[in-house]
């Protein structure tokens, strides 16, 4: 019997040693392609505490460039944004922060409010394979999770993933481990330039007000905030679609009045920010570029100024170097895309920079 | 008993049914040759062997199939 | 709750565990609840039907078994007082007795069966008939809840009626023993159908541990999700394909569907089965083998021999006999033997009684016609294979080929061929459709195009196939080393390193090549959908 | 003798067997029926109940939902207007093409555009039943029936892959939209 024990221990030790393996190999990288995919993870590499964390989906990780604002004001600041971010998604992620740090401002982009029940697999996947395992992990997998969904599928993300074997490629080896850096303090940079022609007409809804459940996690984000003395500002991204309705925009306002929370909509800021959607998006006003983010940055950031006194940390050598390292992978990657940009008209390979 | 044999052969002339014990059990007699023999042995003998007596052990050799026609019919 | 799911994990995980610990007097109570447990999970509406068949089924047998035992005793009192005519006649009393209870029970439960399975079926002919008459009044469906496994735990039910009817079972001593053989959570959905006499050997228990025993059960389980979840569910993605689009895929396509729907039938069915006894194992219960390598079979006959065994044993023992040897039918063969000479005299019986077993069994599996098709169809081959005995004879006689090789491949291709064509009523479940397909397997001229890469875009990829192949040649290993003995036995014998080496592959290759999960999901919907 | 009933029996049956074709019905249901699990039978019970598509025809062109794009553009020409949302990620591309009066919406998958919406942007044309812009919910009822669902004042006709939403504002249908069912992007 003693001898079947070892034999069987062996053997299991052996079985989750090559099922560990396998699931690092198959998970999906995101390093190229969907590079969105990586975005909530990238956060675990940050050593220095940040001032303002902006949590949302591509309208913040793509709208608001932290570097800008580290270079014009000494703020520092991250973005913990992904596809689709759905309310309760940010809401977990913004508990989980909490936990490494207190920010002075959390900035959170009410897009989200629009969708009430959780969407599309694929998207929560993005958000949540990323997030660190956690208890705040497992409640925003179940509060993210669509019928046909199993929580032990996000906890051993390897039954979700075990088919990919068939469409590995040279990334899923190079990055099984650790993977290259894609993003700015959460900011996904594009050069590239698409101007807007035609918005498609607002469509009309049958019902304008928001769902309980999107009301519900904005109750518990702002409670959240107040608990850990932290400010809750609310945006909205200056994008042309998807459509904002201005029934939403009311409910907003009504919303930041009752808690006496700041709320900006930047659809009606456009022209003071000096965004031109010729030359500031990147997808025809879904989405700014580069230009439109960092002129966004610049904008949000005399705001911020005047509204709070967030510490400027340029003098502090200990900040300073590591966003001058930041800045100058910054630049690199800017200078690339646009040289691909001249090179093939278009982006080639998301973030191959020699860092 | 013989004329049992002879019914027997009727069906499969290439079987020593004398000395078989398996008939059953391999597959000599199939399902079907049971029932032309249960009709055979009612019209020759006018028993009637009852489903529930269609067994391996009730036919799987040609005494104990005569075992079961002699015990129906007393 | 399906073998393949999370929660049926989870569910014998703990199961397992709680048997092992509790007193062994308590272990069949224990399967009991968790059988009712899994039975209610599917629909506590369920409950109801399988109440009423295990309670109807528990006494009238206990009456026949009084019957039986008052039969015995009385005979032995009276042996020497009683003159044969006495006892004949005591006989035949006893036996309208029981009749009594025996019939009703019969039509209870066959009537539940009937009427949550048919009801349906029968209206929807009722209309077509009327429309066929131009009548247009239209009877609308009922909503009637069909009892998952209803067919299997019916069946099981009436053998054990049957059995104790024909004295040759005591049936059980309690209710609720009964109710455990009756919904024996391994085999309520696709069997094995037990008989009473043979699971209630070891259904009661008391069961101690065995590691030996235990581990053979887990490696059959695991083994039957290997064939389910790496071989059947990946190729249903092409069957999918192939059967939702009859006019796109004719001919040289339906060949492909023919063969791939048999191993995936083979496969997913077989896979089950080895889960359920694999379960039975680990809990010490053994559940009877249902199939013998059915695609090794040389003819027909012999494939349902082979093939679910239980149900043809069933259908054997419980139709096919008494039907064939009943008075009425010896009568007739009688009367045919003096109108037609003794050639259809003795066929008759046979024949009559095979169509009528065929159409019964086809009915089983499913109320609708595509299934009576293919039912009759299955009794017309073996009827037709019958009739060409004397040919097989000659042709053997003539050409000495019986033992060679190469004709027992072309008896089992052959046979093969015949029984995947007949299931394509089953894949189309649509008889005139049907037909037309397999017309066209032998008129198209497109068999070219099966290898320009249209089989790629069935929804399998290249590495699909070969993982498909892969799989299917290790089945195939298996049963060729079936034929001689035991694979577990042989395995056994090996070195353990070996074992374990060779149990930690397929848990791998089962993890990684499985077709579950989200993965495969959307792939499944999107082949569906369009 | 008995024998020859017995095959004109059989042929009965199988003639009767000839007349049913529509047990594949609903696309819906993706489990399977096989010769084992006997009782999954539950699935095909035999639907007769006559559930429609809604599609709509514009310009002697059939779009259905779920309908390839491709051949309707070959038909239909350049759209008056063209927008493609970019969905987040990038979860393949959601076109919307404008033709005078309606505005079709399509989703991508395998690199195919289907159709995933309808909306209609005046009274120009009305639905194949006959529905116009700024019609009442009687015009609405009269033709399709009772079997509606009302979310706010929203009435949505279901079909099996498609469905059909009327909007009605002070009595007056300000919004008429052909939706694909199962679409699986969500994006808007």
């Amino acid at each position: 019997m003693k001898k079947k024990i070892i034999l069987l221990s062996i053997s299991a030790i052996l079985l989750f040693g090559a099922l560990f393996l396998l699931e690092k190999l198959l998970m999906p990288k995101h390093v190229s392609g969907i590079v969105e995919g990586s975005l909530i993870e990238s956060y675990y590499n940050e050593k220095l505490k940040h001032d303002i964390l902006f949590v949302g989906d591509c309208e913040v990780y793509e709208n608001f460039s932290p570097v800008t604002l580290w270079e014009n004001y000494g703020y520092t600041s991250f973005i913990r944004g992904s596809a689709q971010q759905l309310i309760w998604q940010s809401y977990y992620l913004l508990e989980e922060t909490f936990e490494y740090e207190k920010p002075d401002v959390v900035v959170f982009n009410v897009l989200a409010m629009k969708y009430d029940t959780p969407q599309k697999e694929a998207y929560n996947r993005m958000t949540l394979d990323g997030m660190a395992f956690s208890k705040s992990k497992l409640e925003a997998i179940n509060a993210s999770m669509l019928p046909e969904e199993h929580m032990i599928d996000y906890i051993f993300p390897f039954l979700r993933y075990h088919s990919r074997w068939s469409s590995l490629t040279k990334d899923d080896f190079q990055y099984m481990f650790s993977k290259k850096p894609l993003f700015h303090n959460g900011y996904y940079m594009r050069v590239d330039v698409k101007p807007v022609e035609y918005i498609p007409k607002k469509k009309k809804l049958s019902n304008y007000e928001f769902g309980e459940f999107s009301y519900k996690y904005l109750e518990m984000m702002t409670n959240l905030c107040k608990e850990n003395g932290v400010e809750l500002v609310l945006i909205k991204s200056p994008t042309l679609y998807p459509v904002w309705y201005d029934e939403w925009d009311q409910q907003m306002i009504d919303y930041a009045k009752d808690h006496n929370l700041m709320y900006f909509n930047f659809i009606d800021h456009i022209e003071e920010a000096g965004i031109d959607f010729n030359t500031d998006t990147y997808d025809a006003g879904l989405h700014l570029n580069i230009t439109g983010a960092e002129k966004m940055s610049l904008y949000f950031g005399e705001i911020l100024k005047e509204q709070f006194d967030i510490i400027d940390r340029r003098n502090d050598p200990v900040y300073a170097e590591a966003w001058i390292e930041k800045s100058t992978f910054y630049y690199k990657m800017r200078d690339q895309q646009y040289h691909e940009l001249e090179t093939y008209g278009e982006i080639m390979m998301y973030g191959e920079v020699v860092k | 008993m013989n004329d049992l044999i002879e019914i027997l052969e009727e069906l499969h002339a290439d079987v020593d049914f004398k000395n078989c014990v398996t008939l059953i059990d391999h597959n000599i007699l199939d399902s079907f040759d049971i029932i032309t023999l249960v009709a055979d042995i009612n019209s020759e003998f006018d028993v009637t062997i009852p489903a529930e007596e269609i067994i391996p052990e009730n036919f799987n050799s040609a005494k104990a199939l005569y075992a079961l026609v002699e015990r129906l019919m007393e | 709750m399906l073998f393949t799911s999370y929660s049926f994990i989870v569910f014998i995980a703990v199961l397992f565990v709680l048997y092992y610990i509790i007193p062994k007097k308590y272990q069949w109570i224990l399967l009991l609840v968790a059988s009712y447990f899994f039975y209610g999970l599917m629909s506590i509406k369920y409950l109801g039907y399988i109440l009423v068949t295990t309670v109807t089924t528990f006494y009238a047998g206990r009456q026949l078994k009084r019957q039986n035992l008052y039969q015995k005793d009385y005979l032995k009192e009276h042996k020497a007082d009683m003159s044969r005519e006495d006892k004949k006649a005591f006989k035949e009393q006893i036996k309208k007795d029981k009749k009594i209870y025996f019939l009703a029970c019969i039509l209870v439960n066959f009537g539940i069966l009937a009427f949550t399975k048919y009801t349906n079926f029968v209206i929807y002919n009722v209309n077509h008939i009327s429309e066929m008459f131009g009548n247009d009044i239209v009877l609308s469906f009922w909503n009637i809840a069909l009892p998952m496994g209803i067919s299997f735990y019916t069946f099981k039910s009436m053998s054990y009626l049957i059995d104790i009817h024909r004295d040759k079972s005591q049936g059980a001593n309690s209710l609720f023993k009964f109710a455990l053989f009756v919904s024996f959570f391994p085999q309520i959905i696709q069997g094995p159908i037990s008989r009473f006499e043979h699971l209630s050997k070891t259904l009661y228990g008391p069961h101690t541990f065995d590691y030996d025993r235990v581990a053979f059960g887990l490696q059959r389980i695991l083994w039957g999700f290997f064939k389910k979840l790496v071989i059947a569910d990946r190729l249903l993605i092409a069957v999918n394909t192939l059967k939702n689009s009859p006019e796109q895929y004719s001919g040289g396509f339906v060949l492909v569907l023919m063969l791939m729907y048999s191993f995936e039938l083979y496969a997913d069915f077989t896979g089950g089965i080895d889960i359920a006894i694999g379960i039975g194992q680990v809990f010490g219960v053994t559940i009877e083998e249902n199939f013998n390598r059915p695609y090794f079979a040389k003819n027909i006959t012999d494939f349902w021999r082979r093939w679910h065994i239980t149900m043809g044993a069933w259908f054997r023992d419980y139709v096919f006999y008494p039907l064939s040897v009943s008075k009425r039918m010896l009568k007739l063969s009688k009367w045919a033997r003096k109108n037609f000479g003794d050639a259809i005299g003795r066929r008759l019986p046979v024949y009559i009684s095979t169509l009528i077993v065929w159409f019964t069994t086809g009915i089983w599996h499913g109320a609708s016609w595509n299934f009576i098709a293919w039912g009759l169809a299955n009794g017309i081959v073996i009827i037709i294979s019958l009739e060409l005995k004397p040919y097989y004879k000659w042709f053997h006689s003539k050409f000495n080929v019986a033992d060679k090789r190469v004709f027992h491949a072309f008896q089992i291709i052959r046979t093969v061929l015949l029984v995947s064509s007949i299931r394509l009523f089953d894949v189309y479940k649509n008889v005139p459709l049907t037909f037309k397909m397999l017309g066209s397997m032998f008129t198209a001229q497109n068999y070219s195009s099966l290898f320009n890469g249209s089989l790629l875009e069935l929804g399998l990829a290249m590495y699909d196939y070969v993982i498909v192949f892969g799989g299917l040649g290790v089945l195939l290993i298996v049963s060729l080393i079936q034929r001689k003995s035991n694979v577990r036995l042989q395995l056994a014998s090996k070195p353990v390193h070996i074992r374990h080496a060779a149990f930690l592959m397929l848990i791998l290759s089962l993890l990684v090549f499985g077709a579950y999960g989200a993965g495969y999901d959307a792939s499944q919907f999107i082949y569906n959908q369009f | 003798m008995k024998k020859i009933k017995l095959m004109v029996f059989l042929l009965m049956l199988f003639m009767i067997g000839c007349s049913n074709e529509q047990q594949e019905t609903t696309i819906k249901d993706t489990t399977e029926i096989t010769l084992e699990t006997a009782d999954s039978q539950e699935v095909i019970t035999h639907d007769n109940s006559v559930v429609k598509e809604f599609t709509l025809t514009f310009r002697d062109v059939q779009l259905t939902m779920h309908g390839n794009m491709l051949p309707i553009l070959e038909v239909l020409g350049e759209p008056d207007f063209y927008f493609e949302a970019e969905s987040c990620a990038f979860q393949g591309l959601d076109k919307t093409f404008t033709y005078g009066g309606i505005e079709i919406h399509t989703y991508e998958s395998h690199g195919k555009d289907y159709i995933s919406s309808i909306l209609f942007l005046d009274d120009t044309l009305e639905t194949n039943e006959g529905v116009v812009l700024f019609g009442s919910l009687d015009d609405i009822v009269k033709v399709y029936g009772e079997t509606y669902t009302e979310d706010f004042s929203l009435y949505t006709f279901e079909g099996i892959n498609s469905k059909i939403n009327f909007l009605i504002e002070n009595d007056e249908i300000t919004s008429i939209e052909y939706v694909a069912l199962y679409v699986e992007d969500q994006q808007e």
